[in-house]
């Protein structure tokens, strides 16, 4: 038999002012399996807790009821209380008299009433209540982080400073990312390199460390704590343990046409190559498509053709054979950090978005992107920092920049700030106007945007310091006119067309996800945005954290990013996936729905429904070991308890813990007024 | 309509003896004896040694040579199955028949009278059919939607059953003629009007001659379902809880419904009690409610059920409701395409939300 | 399918070659078609600037006639009118209102929707039989390296969403088509830039202003002649050239691309009505016909040669 | 729905419309006349969409436009500006704004008349009709023997069977030359014309 | 038993007695925040808390009516606020269907109110109990299932009227 009790509190005023709150109290005493019931002033008080631990103690009660404000302010509190007077917290509920009551009515007869309707209800459902134990979930202390660029390499570093392993897969041959590939940052134009390349080392020797390049992840499964990464290492065609970084295949390699991914398409290099010379590891790669033994293999060419990196290596280090393959890691936490791509003006675009015309579709020369400046200015770059046009390697004498292209352009299918380009684009007219000082640096700009610490000082020192000269308009038409680039745009402030003839024409073309961040997304399945970017639990107090627990977002894969904020962010999601490791098992509320194998016939329909795929098919086999039968399965490590499955249950063979059928039933059966 | 006498012999036999109608399934599709009539084939040939080494024919209908029987008779010679679940000429009409030896293969039939949804034979809980072996069914179109719906839920494995189709023409509202008369407006089954899938096309194999489209009914379900939409919702009410009240509570529409196939009944839980067990309006109403509400999405309007209902109720209206609302609101008509994904346990971000607000 | 046909008001007037020469290359590439009976002016550019209702129905009972003559396609040579049809069909298909209230303005019910065709992507549609005919020429083909610009306009590429032009700001239709005829089409960057329009007469000053940039730009990329398909971009081009052409320049031929093509399947200058133009083409057809007589000769010299050795 | 109804209305949308626009002037740069607009298109979309429809609808751009649709064919934003100065251009008629360009408005006049009267432009009687409002007697009159020689211009107008189909069509859409009237005193953008 | 009920009002008003099924995140929190904005608002409804539109059954509601209720309210996030992301996905559909069948069989659409309140909308959650309350009390107490409720088990009689129906229906 229940022994509950009901404890009715006064709020001070707030609830006894509408509602009488003795009379309630009285209400429930009588009512069945209530064994005692009373009032007081304020029961979340020191007092008022340890009266009802002593009722706990004193009358053997089997549940509890605080009629007093929402359970969101205050359950907690008295589940604690409960558990402190040795009787399971989930056997205490609250029933809501305050804000669903005494707050809203002012008629004190029909505010009592309501009161002990609902104190009422909630005894009802106490009576089914079951003791439960929260669940215990063990933690894999291993993360991984998928993108090994600056934002990927700082969150590996500070997993690995906090003691724990982490596993970084970058997809191309080295780490580094976009930010190896910067002349100099803005606001304080400090060389790209100089302080990107010593945490690329310290990445690359750190014992907690395990680095996997030319590597992409295949496939995930599992939940928080506890998942199974699938990595595709890439056949290298090296083998990287034998390798010692010398170079000679490279100088071997007779192909050196190829169009240099680093040099952002303005350099060339080898077909077997690191991407760059800081490059780490510094173990080369053979890019099949370029190499002439292996598009002879794919010819079905029998003879073996070439081969002379393989006789440059004294090591022999060379391996046609290499195959990709698939390795599992077990983590129990990942960081994606897969960074961004530059939208590019082309003719062909992926679905949703449209090029160029009248930029010309990236067909004029001369009209080049923003990473190619950043390449043409940096000191390693194809001119080794020297500015000069790619069409004939004349020094440009008039720069046009073009803020927002793509970026604020609806139409084109962007309609989000890329957030740098401002920056960037002042940075680029200083940089240029320090190398060239008699030349033209115009930039036809919408807004300025430079919030930042130190930001707006900057472009304002590109004004006034280094004569950039900023024209607010967007431009209309850019074509090649004999010998210059045409560049047609509107001076809206001072209220004329202006038509510029530019050597030379950069444009800040807008920040995209990588190519393949959706199925990446869905194979953590995780959610993203209309463009792609990967979308954050909460826009304000989850920045890092994603809708899948223990999957967390870095960088510019989440949205527009510079360097700090990426950095920031990556260090953020360090101290998440460092706080879920610093517990040896995760806790979670059982509130939690699970299978009668007895009754389940399973149609599946749960799976269907279940957004955080929960459920699986599990099979019943006989002593013999022959399936039987399927039935549904649910994992509590991955239910987050929305029920959604039980309603679903046609034969009701699933029962959510705190939201039982028999609770609820109960309730509805405790506001019967028909007999 | 004829219906309310007519059915009432079967009312007997459901009522009477509630407990067998539960704890013996084949009992139920409005002839108790159907199986029992061939005793000799169930028990004596009954599960031979399965042989996996078969592989059937590809899904997807592909005329055979010869007609039903000659189907039958072939697939039971080359032993690829067991037994043939099909109608036969009974002594008070067509009536199911499992026909487990090639020879009497000659017995199946097809025609007007053939209304039974032989697929509820399938139901995985009906373990007496299991143990006849591996098993082939004749299916009409309606019945095939109903395969369709046992395969998404994975109640059967589509290389596990052979199905064999029928080209329909729409049946009789009542399978107890001596011989098949021609259909007329006022003896064809309403619900075969505009029957979308009279040649199945799930089936392994699809025999017999085409046939014409059905007569008009005087009163399609549409119109009827409409009829009631028109009254005023307190007549509509008073309509149903009248029906209701006549409810007795045999389940027969449960039993012989080819997608009722859960182990333990909604209506049968106790603890929460949600329906009461007792024939009386109040409960009555929660389980022909609940009843169409499961069926949402998976019923294939075979008609199976109001035809066994002993009391007469007029249930397929209710399925028909929803079937209206599942094609308005979300495009969905049942289908005897098993990828089409059932339209409940799915969503549009788009779905209309008028209603809410 | 069947094609209507429908010429517009200046085919009939100042663009009288444009009509000849289009119906010249049409019986050249067998295309059947006929014209829409009793048809009335498109509105051109003056009826949308003064109603839109206005705008919308003049064109709409057009295609309602092509309609009722059981056409399912049409083709309006003159890119104004052209563009007026399409932009009608666009915006009764677009705005419910205005398509509810149309039958009642025209006094006729709405037309079903009508493929409708340009000059330009006609021809590029039958650009096979036109490289056929060019290739069973036994005189010297005309064309051979004539370098042409191939000038758009405004209103056959915007808005692009109604007329549905293979790109609204590098299009490459065009020059499909004077590729097909023999002929070279030139890269150059005023394509798709307009040309003052329907201010030919009304505003002069602004379209030499205009038209200048265009002419100039096709003779700085090598073009001999400007391919148009729009009476108006001809008249701004061909009428008011002289006073864009600095002295001293020689003034650039404007042909339509139906000349062009007319010419290259060896239609007579004058079947085609290029005696018309304000800018002499003779001079011009001359050089080539010259041009290709010798190539004809240096190519037949040698075999000759054979002959007597 | 009365003539100032017409106007309301279409100033209202219009008005609506332009607020999607953000200035950023793409349209003006890419605008063939904006060189001789006294309010290029970006400040047009401002004033519309600030409701400032005096200077708006006394704006010589909305005479100055081609309507050759280049602003909205490049428009970022989806704005249409080339369809919201249709629509001012309409509101601007039906108020007999007297702004517009006389050689402009006296274009639109006469080429409606020739459409109205027969159906089809007959382009001589358009001529001499045009050259009289305009006033331009002399301009270009250069040419016209050159039309003729050339057999461009027809001595004789086409009448259509069922222009009186046409006319009804006017007037349902409710334009008559009266439209037009009060338009065209206003002096010629940049002086000339 | 309840004084919430009919004619526990003033002056034997009738009282309406409504039953609201809402979820934990968006609707209960929203009727919280009613409640610290000190909303006021008719004493009618009794709240059931459950996690998510999702878990709701149509028998919840049934069972509702079945022991007395003059009206329910269903009640949840805002499409795309779902705290389990598609919980209110799933149970619009299911709340469509329920609703046009129960129409069907005769309760009044009139005294179930669906609506997607979210917890910043405590205005709104007043606004849904008010206007449920004044609509429920303009249709009267359910009694017409009351009168199920009661009524002994049926005779089975009940054909003839049906057909009558039908035959119209096909003239």
């Amino acid at each position: 038999m229940a022994r509950v009790g009901v404890f009715v509190c006064h709020c001070g005023e707030n609830i006894a002012r509408t509602v009488d709150c003795a009379a309630v109290a009285e209400a429930l005493a009588d009512h069945p399996g209530v064994a005692h019931a009373e009032d007081y002033k304020y029961m979340c008080s020191d007092p008022g807790q340890a009266l009802i631990k002593r009722a706990i103690i004193d009358k053997r009660l089997t549940g509890v009821v605080v009629a007093a404000c929402s359970p969101h302010m205050h359950e907690k509190t008295f589940r604690r209380a409960a558990s402190q007077a040795g009787l399971n917290p989930f056997l205490c509920e609250m029933a809501n008299i305050r804000e669903h009551c005494s707050w809203i009515h002012e008629d004190r007869e029909a505010a009592t009433a309501k009161a002990t309707d609902i104190a009422r209800t909630i005894a009802e459902k106490v009576k089914h209540n079951v003791p439960l134990e929260t669940i215990h979930i063990p933690v894999t202390k291993r993360a991984m982080v998928i993108g090994g660029g600056i934002a990927g390499i700082q969150a590996a570093l500070d997993i690995a400073d906090g003691g724990h392993e982490v596993v970084l897969v970058e997809k191309d041959a080295s780490i580094g990312g976009h930010m190896a590939q910067l002349s100099e940052t803005f606001p304080t134009l400090d060389c790209s390199q100089c302080i990107l390349t010593p945490r690329m080392v310290e990445a690359y020797q750190h014992p907690n460390i395990k680095l996997m390049t030319w590597s992409e992840v295949d496939s995930v499964d599992g939940y928080i704590g506890n998942f199974k990464v699938t990595v595709r290492k890439k056949a290298r065609s090296v083998d990287a343990d034998v390798c010692n970084g010398c170079g000679d295949c490279m100088a071997a390699c007779p192909n050196r046409r190829t169009p240099s991914e680093f040099d952002a398409g303005l350099g060339t290099r080898s077909a077997i190559y690191v991407p760059f010379p800081q490059a780490v590891p510094n173990t080369p790669v053979i890019d099949r498509a370029n190499c002439g033994r292996f598009k002879a293999i794919a010819k079905g060419i029998k003879k073996e053709v070439c081969g002379k990196c393989a006789t440059a290596c004294l090591k022999g280090a060379i391996d046609f054979t290499q195959q990709d393959e698939l390795v599992t890691e077990e983590v129990g936490a990942i960081v994606v950090a897969t960074g961004y791509q530059l939208y590019s003006i082309g003719r062909e675009q992926p679905e949703g978005l449209k090029g160029y015309g009248e930029y010309g579709y990236g067909e004029v020369p001369d009209v080049i992107d923003g990473l190619q400046f950043e390449r043409l200015a940096s000191a390693s770059g194809p001119t080794a920092g020297e500015i000069r046009r790619p069409s004939d390697g004349k020094a440009p004498q008039t720069i046009v920049f073009v803020h927002c292209v793509g970026s604020r352009d609806p139409e084109k299918g962007m309609s989000y700030c890329s957030k740098i380009c401002c920056m960037y684009n002042a940075k680029h007219a200083m940089l240029y106007r320090h190398k060239v000082h008699d030349g033209r640096a115009v930039l036809f700009y919408m807004d300025v945007r430079a919030a930042g610490k130190g930001y707006d000082e900057f472009t304002r020192r590109a004004v006034e310091q280094d004569g950039a000269e900023y024209l607010r308009g967007r431009v209309s038409r850019i074509y090649r006119d004999g010998d210059v680039v045409k560049v047609v745009g509107y001076d809206t402030l001072g209220h004329e067309p202006v038509e510029i003839d530019a050597d030379m024409v950069v444009l800040a073309t807008a920040m995209r996800p990588q190519p393949g961040i959706k199925e990446l997304a869905q194979t953590l399945s995780v959610s993203y945005d209309e463009h792609g970017f990967i979308n954050e639990a909460h826009p304000k107090l989850r920045p890092v954290e994603t809708n899948t627990a223990g999957v967390f977002v870095a960088g510019a894969c989440q949205a527009p990013r510079d360097i700090p904020d990426s950095v920031a962010m990556a260090s953020a999601t360090a101290a998440k996936v460092l706080a879920l490791f610093s517990n040896a098992e995760l806790e979670r509320e059982p509130a939690v729905a699970a299978v009668n194998e007895a009754t389940c016939i399973g149609c599946l329909t749960c799976e269907r429904v279940c957004p955080y795929g929960a459920v699986e098919a599990k099979e019943i086999r006989d002593r013999a070991g022959n399936v039987v039968r399927m039935v549904a399965s649910i994992n509590p490590g991955v239910c987050q308890g929305c029920g959604t499955c039980q309603a679903v249950c046609l034969s009701k063979s699933i029962e959510l813990a705190t939201f039982t059928d028999e609770q609820i039933h109960s309730e509805i059966e405790a506001l019967a007024f028909w007999p | 309509m004829t219906e309310p006498r007519e059915p009432m012999t079967d009312a007997k036999d459901a009522t009477t003896e509630p407990q067998d109608v539960t704890t013996e399934p084949q009992d139920v599709t409005t002839e108790p004896q159907d199986v029992t009539t061939e005793p000799q084939d169930v028990t004596t040939d009954a599960s031979p040694a399965r042989s996996d080494t078969h592989n059937y024919p590809e899904t997807g209908a592909h005329d055979e040579p010869g007609d039903l029987q000659g189907v039958a008779r072939r697939l039971l010679a080359e032993a690829k199955i067991d037994v043939v679940i099909g109608w036969e000429d009974g002594r008070r009409g067509a009536r199911p028949v499992f026909i487990t030896a090639a020879d009497d293969a000659d017995r199946l039939i097809f025609d007007a009278r053939c209304v039974h949804d032989l697929v509820s034979y399938l139901n995985p809980r009906r373990t007496q059919v299991a143990a006849l072996g591996r098993v082939a069914v004749v299916v009409k179109g309606c019945d095939a939607k109903a395969v369709a719906g046992l395969l998404r839920e994975g109640q059967v494995k589509r290389d596990e059953v052979v199905l064999i189709g029928v080209r329909c023409g729409g049946v009789l509202e009542v399978a107890d003629l001596p011989e098949a008369v021609a259909l007329t407006a006022d003896n064809v089954s309403p619900r075969c009007f505009r029957c979308d899938n009279r040649e199945p096309s799930l089936v392994d194999y699809l025999v017999g001659d085409p046939r014409d489209e059905p007569p008009r009914p005087p009163a399609t379900v549409d119109e009827r379902v409409a009829a009631l939409d028109a009254l005023p919702v307190e007549e509509r009410w008073e309509f149903w809880a009248e029906q209701f009240s006549s409810c007795v509570r045999c389940y027969a529409c449960r039993q012989v419904c080819p997608l009722c196939v859960c182990e333990r009944c909604v209506a049968d839980k106790s603890v929460p009690q949600w329906i009461e067990t007792a024939s009386h309006p109040r409960g009555n109403l929660s389980w022909n409610l609940t009843r169409a509400l499961h069926l949402a999405g998976r019923c294939v309007e075979c008609g199976e059920c109001e035809r066994v209902c002993p009391a007469g109720l007029p249930l397929t209206l209710l399925n028909r409701k929803l079937a209206q609302v599942l094609r308005e609101r979300f495009a969905y008509v049942a289908t005897d395409d098993p990828e089409v994904p059932a339209p409940v346990g799915d969503y549009r971000l788009d779905d209309a939300e008028e209603f809410i607000r | 399918m069947t094609l209507a046909y429908y010429p517009g008001c200046s085919l009939q007037g100042t663009s009288r070659e444009f009509g000849e020469s289009f119906l010249a290359v049409v019986e050249a590439l067998h295309i059947e078609m006929t014209e829409i009976d009793d048809w009335n002016c498109c509105g051109a550019s003056s009826a949308h600037p003064v109603s839109r209702d206005l705008g919308v129905a003049l064109p709409a009972r057009n295609l309602a006639l092509a309609a009722e003559m059981g056409a399912d396609e049409l083709v309006a040579p003159c890119a104004a009118c052209y563009s007026r049809l399409a932009a009608a069909q666009y915006h009764l298909a677009a705005d419910t209102d205005l398509a509810a209230r149309m039958p009642g303005i025209l006094g006729r019910p709405l037309p079903p929707a009508l493929r409708i065709h340009n000059v330009v992507d006609l021809l590029a549609l039958h650009a096979p039989r036109i490289e056929e005919l060019v290739a069973a020429r036994v005189d010297p083909p005309l064309l051979k390296d004539l370098r042409v610009a191939a000038y758009y306009g405004c209103l056959l590429v915007r808005p692009n969403e109604v007329t549905g032009f293979d790109d609204a700001e590098q299009p490459t239709t065009m020059e499909a088509v004077i590729g097909a005829a023999g002929a070279s089409p030139v890269a150059w960057n005023m394509a798709v830039e307009c040309c003052g329009g329907a201010f030919s007469i009304s505003r002069t000053q602004s379209v030499v202003r205009l038209g200048r940039r265009i002419v100039a730009d096709a003779r700085a990329h090598g073009a001999q002649a400007i391919a148009v398909a729009c009476p108006l971009c001809h008249t701004n081009l061909d009428l008011r050239q002289a006073a864009m052409t600095g002295r001293g320049k020689e003034p650039l031929p404007v042909l339509y691309i139906t000349e062009l093509v007319g010419l290259a399947v060896g239609l007579s200058p004058a079947e085609l009505g290029i005696k018309r133009h304000f800018v002499d083409a003779a001079p011009l057809l001359a050089e080539l016909a010259g041009k290709a007589e010798a190539t004809a000769a240096s190519a037949a010299a040698p075999a000759a040669a054979k002959e007597r050795a | 729905m009365s003539r100032s109804d017409a106007v309301a209305r279409l100033l209202a949308e219009t008005r609506s419309a332009a607020a999607r626009c953000y200035q950023c002037g793409k349209c003006s740069a890419g605008c063939p006349m904006a060189t001789e607009m006294t309010l290029p298109p970006h400040d047009l979309m401002r004033l519309t969409a600030r409701g400032r429809f005096r200077e708006v609808l006394s704006a010589d751009s909305l005479w100055l436009c081609l309507t050759c649709e280049t602003c909205s064919e490049r428009c970022p934003t989806g704005t249409d500006p080339a369809a919201i100065i249709d629509g001012l251009r309409e509101a601007a008629v039906l108020e007999g704004s007297r702004d517009a360009p006389r050689a402009i408005a006296a274009f639109h006049r006469s080429f409606l008349d020739q459409v109205r009267l027969t159906g089809r432009l007959y382009e001589a009687g358009f001529f001499v009709q045009y050259k009289l409002r305009s006033r331009a007697l002399l301009a270009d009159i250069g040419n016209a023997p050159g039309l003729v020689l050339r057999g461009k211009l027809h001595p004789l107008p086409h009448r259509l069977h069922a222009v009186g189909e046409v006319r009804a069509i006017f007037e349902r859409c409710g334009v008559s030359t009266a439209d037009l009237a009060g338009a065209g005193r206003g002096p010629e953008p940049g002086g000339d014309g | 038993m309840s004084d919430g009920g009919n004619g526990g009002g003033k002056g034997g008003e009738f009282e309406p007695r409504i039953t609201a099924f809402v979820c934990n995140w968006c609707t209960y929190t929203g009727a919280d925040l009613a409640g610290t904005s000190r909303l006021h608002m008719a004493s009618n409804v009794r709240i059931i808390r459950l996690p998510c539109t999702g878990r709701i059954d149509p028998l919840f509601i049934v069972k509702a009516f079945e022991r007395g209720a003059d009206g329910v309210i269903v009640s949840g996030c805002h499409p795309a606020d779902c705290h389990y992301t598609a919980g209110n996905y799933h149970a619009r559909r299911r709340f469509a269907l329920f609703r046009e069948l129960a129409s069907f069989i005769g309760i009044d659409p009139g005294r179930m109110t669906f609506s997607w309140v979210s917890a910043s909308e405590g205005a709104k959650w007043r606004d849904v109990v008010d206007d449920t309350v004044a609509r429920v009390r303009a249709l009267g107490p359910f009694e017409a299932y009351r009168r199920l409720v009661d009524q002994p088990a049926g005779t089975g009689e009940s054909y003839a009227s049906i057909e009558g129906l039908f035959e119209e229906a096909a003239r």
